[in-house]
């Protein structure tokens, strides 16, 4: 067996390994690229220090980004979609029975009355 | 007989009673020592699924493996005093069976190893060790049985082990509120499965998913039970507008447990696919049943996938990805079922769509189970599952993070991992069927993709926290547990066609091909 | 008409499980009325069983030999089995809940949700 | 919580009885309705009136848990262990190897109507002194922990 077939989707085909072997190419270039550039980092120095437009680093908890603060854009666009969907999670177990029940009339009339 | 002949003769009985007679010698083993339970658990699960390897080989390579329970021998379906009906309990185990049992036994392996070292600070670790065994022994039967009512038995059985091991951390209640919910919908669609098991009795007089698939006729009553087992299962394998009990269980469940949590889930899915495609075919309307499971995988995605970005718990994320990666699965093999009845669409792409959705069943369990794990091993080593309190952890838990990033990879479809493979599959075949199925599906990965970064983000990136400063790298079980699955993630990333050759398509061909199943049970048709 | 006694009495009994089930608040109501769903499954399968003159599947001074199936009665068996089991786990998880959160009216007990 | 003590003093005769009908339906479970399970059901019926009609504490004294626990894991083991030894035997799983075998319940069924042969059905009775045994063991387990629960909160 052919180990490194490639996948057909009959619309096109997806080879793995020749995918990583392009990779692995592209990355040797990059490291190329990168290896003739003018290293001029001094560990130790200024230059590892965060610059802050001259204020105080603040400690480190303070700098991190917490989880809730991420994507507040985005939250903030489909504002319309998330008041709606959100509240539906109420967490009382009738709702959840109820909208099972639901699903199952609905498909009832789907399936039994309409094909 | 040698031993070998007597293991692969009996593979089918074995895979469900070698964990059921641990789980049931657990207690007497637990009060000699916790080292002579851990290994007799551990030995437990590697036998069995060496067992299921055997069973799935045996599948795989001379097809249907049918096994009747108390006949003269294991291939005696139909006795000859019943009238023409098997009358017996029957395991008929084909290729998607064994796809799945495949699924089940590596799972189930390294999700126990990983659980040795995660759990070994609490106490009364028999009864979580004989709960997880039952649940290994409710899936192997869900997806062996041939007998319907025997499948109710065994979708019971995993009801209730699951329940009490999400109840297992009681959490000051959390986790019993979380094993309420899940349990009482359990129960009302183990209720809606017994009614449509009733239903076919009367009307067929048979139990046997192969005779009653034989007999179907599809009238009215047949409507009402195709109804309730479709609503009943899709519940049970979480997909949305009835997902509510998945983020719930999932999250407050112990994270071996969860991760487990997802195979039982996939054998209800599986026992979805089933009642479809081998007991109604296309003697239903196959348009219909196709594009109603074809908007539950929709909803399932892009809901889904939408409620898991402001989540602030690590494992209520990965759960709501849970519900949006089953959508993918449903997405794939509806449509491989709304064109079942036309051969034409059927060879350009409808076998495609179901081969996707399919392998898409087993990565996802490799992935998500990976993902999980790794939310259990920086719960085991934080103590918190909010992720507005984490930060920096990468600075300690390498391979943790490693991990993490290549599951968090597979799971948005990134290649060469293997949620791209059949992502693509997906898209593509789906894109033949409708352009617009295929976008959301590609939006909804890119979203997926979006949720990661930011998990990744405020858990393993930014500066070393002082309150975490002296945190560990989670313990070596828990890393080979978690390294089994990383390494199948990557390995079924680089090799998808050998793995589509040997597993999947079989898999889809025995679900599509109804007559085959009938005649593997009752001879020839 | 009187055939269908049996069929009648589970339709009307699993309307009145549902409804309990969807309604009542109190969890030991909502299992009260899983029980009842149960009990009305149960009468489905042993109705089905039923075929006229037939008697108990069993030899031992049976006043015929003309037998039924035993296979329905086997199903309400079992299923009654895990009934069981059923009722004995949520009311375990009730009394956990009423230990932990003082009550065990089904609205109040949220505390995972969104 | 103690009852009175005519409920005690009934309980005390009626114990017995119960448990000798129960341990019936478990012996007869091959012959009448009834079985393992109904048998055990019946004596942990039993097993709940004496701890109704007694307080949690005396019975406690009586009887350990891990007697319980030791009865439902015997029960268990026993059940699949008849079961797995059908394949020791080279017979399938299941497979009922003491029907008509001459020796512990192997006598053939006799055919049509009769009076019931206790020593018939092969290794079914064996079976249903396994569930009996676990469902008996089980089931007083279940209540004796309810009633735990119960004591703890003080009600």
């Amino acid at each position: 067996m052919d180990l490194t077939a490639p996948v057909l989707t009959g619309y096109g085909m997806w080879a793995p390994v020749a995918w990583l072997a392009a990779f692995v190419a592209a990355t040797i270039v990059v490291y190329l690229l990168w290896k003739t550039g003018e290293s001029s980092y001094k560990k130790g120095t200024e230059q590892g220090r965060p610059y802050l437009s001259g204020n105080a680093e603040p400690e480190k908890g303070a700098v991190h980004i917490r989880a809730s603060n991420l994507y507040w854009g985005f939250l903030q666009a489909l504002k319309g979609y998330y008041d709606a969907i959100v509240p539906l999670h109420t967490g009382i177990l009738t709702d959840y029975m109820i909208w099972f029940v639901a699903v199952t009339a609905v498909l009832l009339v789907i399936v039994g009355v309409l094909s | 007989m040698t031993l070998a002949d007597f293991i692969v003769t009996n593979s089918p009985a074995l895979v469900v009673a070698i964990p059921l007679f641990a789980a049931f010698t657990c207690p007497a083993i637990g009060r000699i020592s916790a080292v002579a339970r851990n290994l007799w658990v551990m030995g437990a699960m590697v036998v069995t699924a060496a067992v299921a390897f055997i069973l799935a080989f045996r599948v795989f390579s001379t097809g249907t493996v049918i096994y009747v329970f108390g006949a003269a021998a294991t291939h005696l379906a139909v006795p000859l005093d019943s009238g023409g009906i098997p009358i017996r309990i029957i395991f008929t185990v084909d290729a998607m069976s064994a796809f799945m049992e495949i699924i089940c036994a590596i799972v189930g392996t390294s999700v126990l190893l990983y659980s040795l070292s995660s759990e070994s600070k609490n106490t009364s670790l028999e009864g979580y060790y004989a709960l997880f065994l039952l649940m290994i022994t409710g899936v192997f039967g869900m997806v062996s049985t041939g007998d319907f009512f025997n499948f109710f038995v065994f979708l019971e059985i995993l009801s209730l082990a699951s329940a009490g091991l999400i109840a297992y951390r009681i959490d000051g209640g959390l986790a019993v509120e979380a094993a309420l919910k899940y349990f009482i919908l359990s129960t009302l669609g183990a209720i809606f499965v017994l009614f449509a098991i009733g239903i076919y009795y009367g009307q067929y007089d048979a139990l046997n998913i192969a005779m009653i698939a034989q007999r179907m006729q599809f009238t009215m009553l047949d409507k009402i039970a195709l109804v309730l087992l479709v609503a009943a299962l899709a519940m049970k394998c979480g997909a949305v507008p009835m997902h509510f009990w998945t983020p719930d269980a999932y999250s407050m469940a112990p994270s071996s447990v969860t991760a487990f949590l997802v195979v039982a889930s996939q054998a209800s899915l599986y026992g979805l696919f089933r009642v479809v495609f081998t007991m109604y075919n296309i003697t239903m309307n196959c348009v219909t049943v196709g594009w109603i499971i074809i908007i539950l995988g929709v909803l399932s995605m892009v809901v889904g996938v939408t409620m898991a970005i402001p989540q602030k718990d690590i494992k209520r994320l990965m759960a709501y990805h849970a519900v949006s990666q089953t959508g993918y699965m449903l997405l794939g093999v509806g449509v491989g079922l709304a064109v079942l009845g036309n051969a034409t669409l059927t060879s350009a792409f409808g076998f495609m769509a179901m081969e996707g959705g399919i392998f898409h069943i087993f990565n996802h369990a490799m992935y998500k189970g990976l993902l999980f794990l790794t939310a259990g091993a920086i719960f085991y080593r934080i103590g918190t599952r909010d992720l507005n309190k984490m930060g920096g952890l990468g600075h300690t838990m390498k391979y943790t993070m490693i991990f993490f990033i290549i599951g968090a990879l597979a799971i948005a479809g990134i290649p060469p991992f293997n949620g791209f493979a059949s992502k693509l599959m997906i898209y593509e075949s789906v894109y033949l069927f409708n352009p617009i199925l295929a976008i959301i599906a590609m939006v909804v990965s890119i979203l997926t993709l979006a949720s990661f970064v930011k998990v990744f983000h405020s858990v393993f990136m930014g500066p070393q926290l002082p309150e975490y400063a002296d945190v560990k790298e989670a313990p070596l079980p828990m890393l080979i547990g978690m390294g089994i699955l990383a390494a199948l993630v990557i390995l079924f990333g680089l090799f998808p066609q050998p793995v589509v050759d040997m597993l999947v398509s079989p898999a889809a061909h025995a679900l599509a091909d109804q007559s085959g199943y009938i005649a593997s049970v009752l001879g020839g048709t | 008409m009187l055939w269908n006694l049996p069929f009648i009495t589970v339709v009307v009994l699993t309307i009145i499980g549902i409804v309990t089930v969807l309604l009542k608040k109190n969890l030991i109501k909502i299992l009260l009325g899983i029980n009842i769903l149960e009990s009305a499954v149960n009468l489905f399968l042993v109705s089905l069983g039923y075929r006229e003159g037939g008697v108990a599947p069993i030899f031992t001074l049976a006043p015929s030999e003309l037998m039924v199936l035993p296979t329905p009665q086997a199903l309400t068996l079992t299923s009654i089995v895990i009934g069981v089991a059923t009722s004995a786990l949520v009311l375990s998880f009730a009394m956990v809940l009423h230990k932990k959160y003082g009550t065990v009216d089904i609205d109040k007990i949220r505390r995972l949700k969104e | 919580m103690r009852m009175s003590r005519i409920v005690r003093t009934a309980a005390d005769i009626i114990y017995p009885f119960i448990l000798i009908f129960g341990l019936y339906i478990v012996a007869h479970g091959h012959l009448t309705p009834g079985g393992g399970f109904q048998g055990g059901a019946v004596i942990a019926t039993g097993g709940a009136l004496v701890i109704v009609a007694y307080s949690y504490a005396e019975v406690r004294e009586w009887l350990s848990g891990k007697v319980l626990m030791g009865q439902e894991v015997i029960g268990l083991v026993g059940f699949i262990g008849v079961a797995l030894l059908a394949l020791a035997f080279g017979q399938v799983f299941f497979f009922n190897y003491l029907n008509a075998s001459g020796s512990l319940f192997g006598i053939p069924v006799p055919y049509g109507i009769n009076a019931g042969e206790l020593n018939t059905g092969g290794f079914v009775p064996l079976m249903n002194f396994s569930v009996g045994c676990e469902v008996w063991g089980g089931l007083t387990l279940v209540i004796l922990y309810m009633l735990s629960g119960l004591e703890k909160e003080g009600c």
